[in-house]
């Protein structure tokens, strides 16, 4: 099964969760999260994500696709917010099902990383009275390239 | 064709979506970049730093010498930051 | 933050996110999870777990301490459920807080293999009228080993 | 001292902890299990395959050859399959 949400409302990850062990069944014994927050350091009081209404969806879609090519998954779920956010919030959670835990451990991994350099997405901050868009890190084009191959 | 654009890229043309007609000339989407460039101070402005400028070509990422090849929509955005 | 918790009670993840989140406070941006759940393969109609009441706290909390050390992590949580259990049930989650996604991802898969092999529990199946132990897997020794250093 | 057992090896002693009085000569667990041995066939027979016995000692996980130096609670079960 084959999750993808993009959506203003707050993720509800015990309801994911639900969902992503109910679409595993009973030979899905390992559900690995990855559950990404507003970081509220260097005076940020709001975060907004702006995305490609559309694109989005078929990116993050096709990532899902990728993982399970990759790995034996019996689930895999990309929970995307947009929006404004607060400090605390969770922007975004990522969930592989499987029935061994390494294959769930690294199909995590993996849709995080990509996520972070193949989905359009862009953070907006604001730092007391204006806001700046967030620079793409090095980083996560380092963390994504690990799993090219 | 339809032109769409995000974050700051957007931000700085004025404008998150335009119809454009392009001559023949303009085969790929740099050349749609450069010819952009041309018709306003604001788009010059938003695709100054073509090494931080990326597109879709009809909602799939691609390289900026992908041929536009009779394609529906062209979006122009910064590298991606999201999750 | 430390937290373990070795009960009969079902596990309610949503509940255990929102204590991991809280205690990784705004700094915290990334949560990486490990649940496991009751396999029904097999036949398999039940699972019961035993272990070793006040050994199994210490080893669990040692564990943490161990991840914490490895990793800079806001936070640490293990909940291990013991007694009877059906398919489909959690018998384990664990999560790891941090402000960066690599130590909480690197610490969750550390903390499964790790329990699997240096926490006293031991699963008994039942299987149509009869029950038996669960032998260890030599997989779970080579997952443990690869954390050694 | 306390002996505790988990598992089939507690299935196979019969009880799920005793106080035993082991001799001097009992230096470590390993000597310790040797003596349980003798001592009765459930005794015997849970702890046959010395390879798969597993050893705690004041509710630290050992190895069976660890001295028992005045330890209150020694643990003998099978290789852990717990998560």
């Amino acid at each position: 099964m084959i999750r993808v949400l993009v959506s203003e409302a707050p993720i509800d990850v015990g309801a994911e969760m639900a969902i992503a062990e109910a679409a595993g069944g009973t030979q899905g014994g390992a559900v690995a999260t990855f559950t990404g927050l507003v970081r509220g350091d260097d005076g940020v009081t709001e975060l907004t994500l702006e995305h490609y209404p559309g694109a989005t969806e078929r990116a993050l879609e096709e990532l899902c696709t990728k993982a399970s090519r990759r790995w034996t998954l019996s689930g895999v779920t990309i929970i995307h917010r947009v929006g404004p956010m607060r400090p605390g919030e969770r922007i975004v959670f990522v969930a592989a099902c499987s029935a061994h835990r390494a294959a769930a451990l690294d199909a995590c991994a993996f849709l995080i990383d990509r996520l972070k350099t193949d989905a359009p997405f862009w953070k907006r901050e604001r730092v007391g009275g204006s806001t700046r868009w967030v620079d793409a890190r090095h980083a996560d084009d380092t963390a994504a390239a690990k799993w090219r191959s | 064709m339809r032109m769409v654009y995000f974050a700051w890229v957007r931000e700085r043309v004025g404008v998150s979506e335009e119809d454009v007609l392009p001559p023949a000339s303009v085969a790929t989407i740099a050349d749609l970049v450069d010819w952009l460039s041309g018709q306003s101070t604001a788009h010059a402005a938003a695709f100054a730093q073509r090494d931080r400028l990326r597109a879709a070509r009809d909602q799939a990422f691609v390289s900026l010498d992908t041929p536009i090849d009779g394609a529906k929509e062209i979006a122009l955005f910064p590298p991606v930051t999201g999750g």
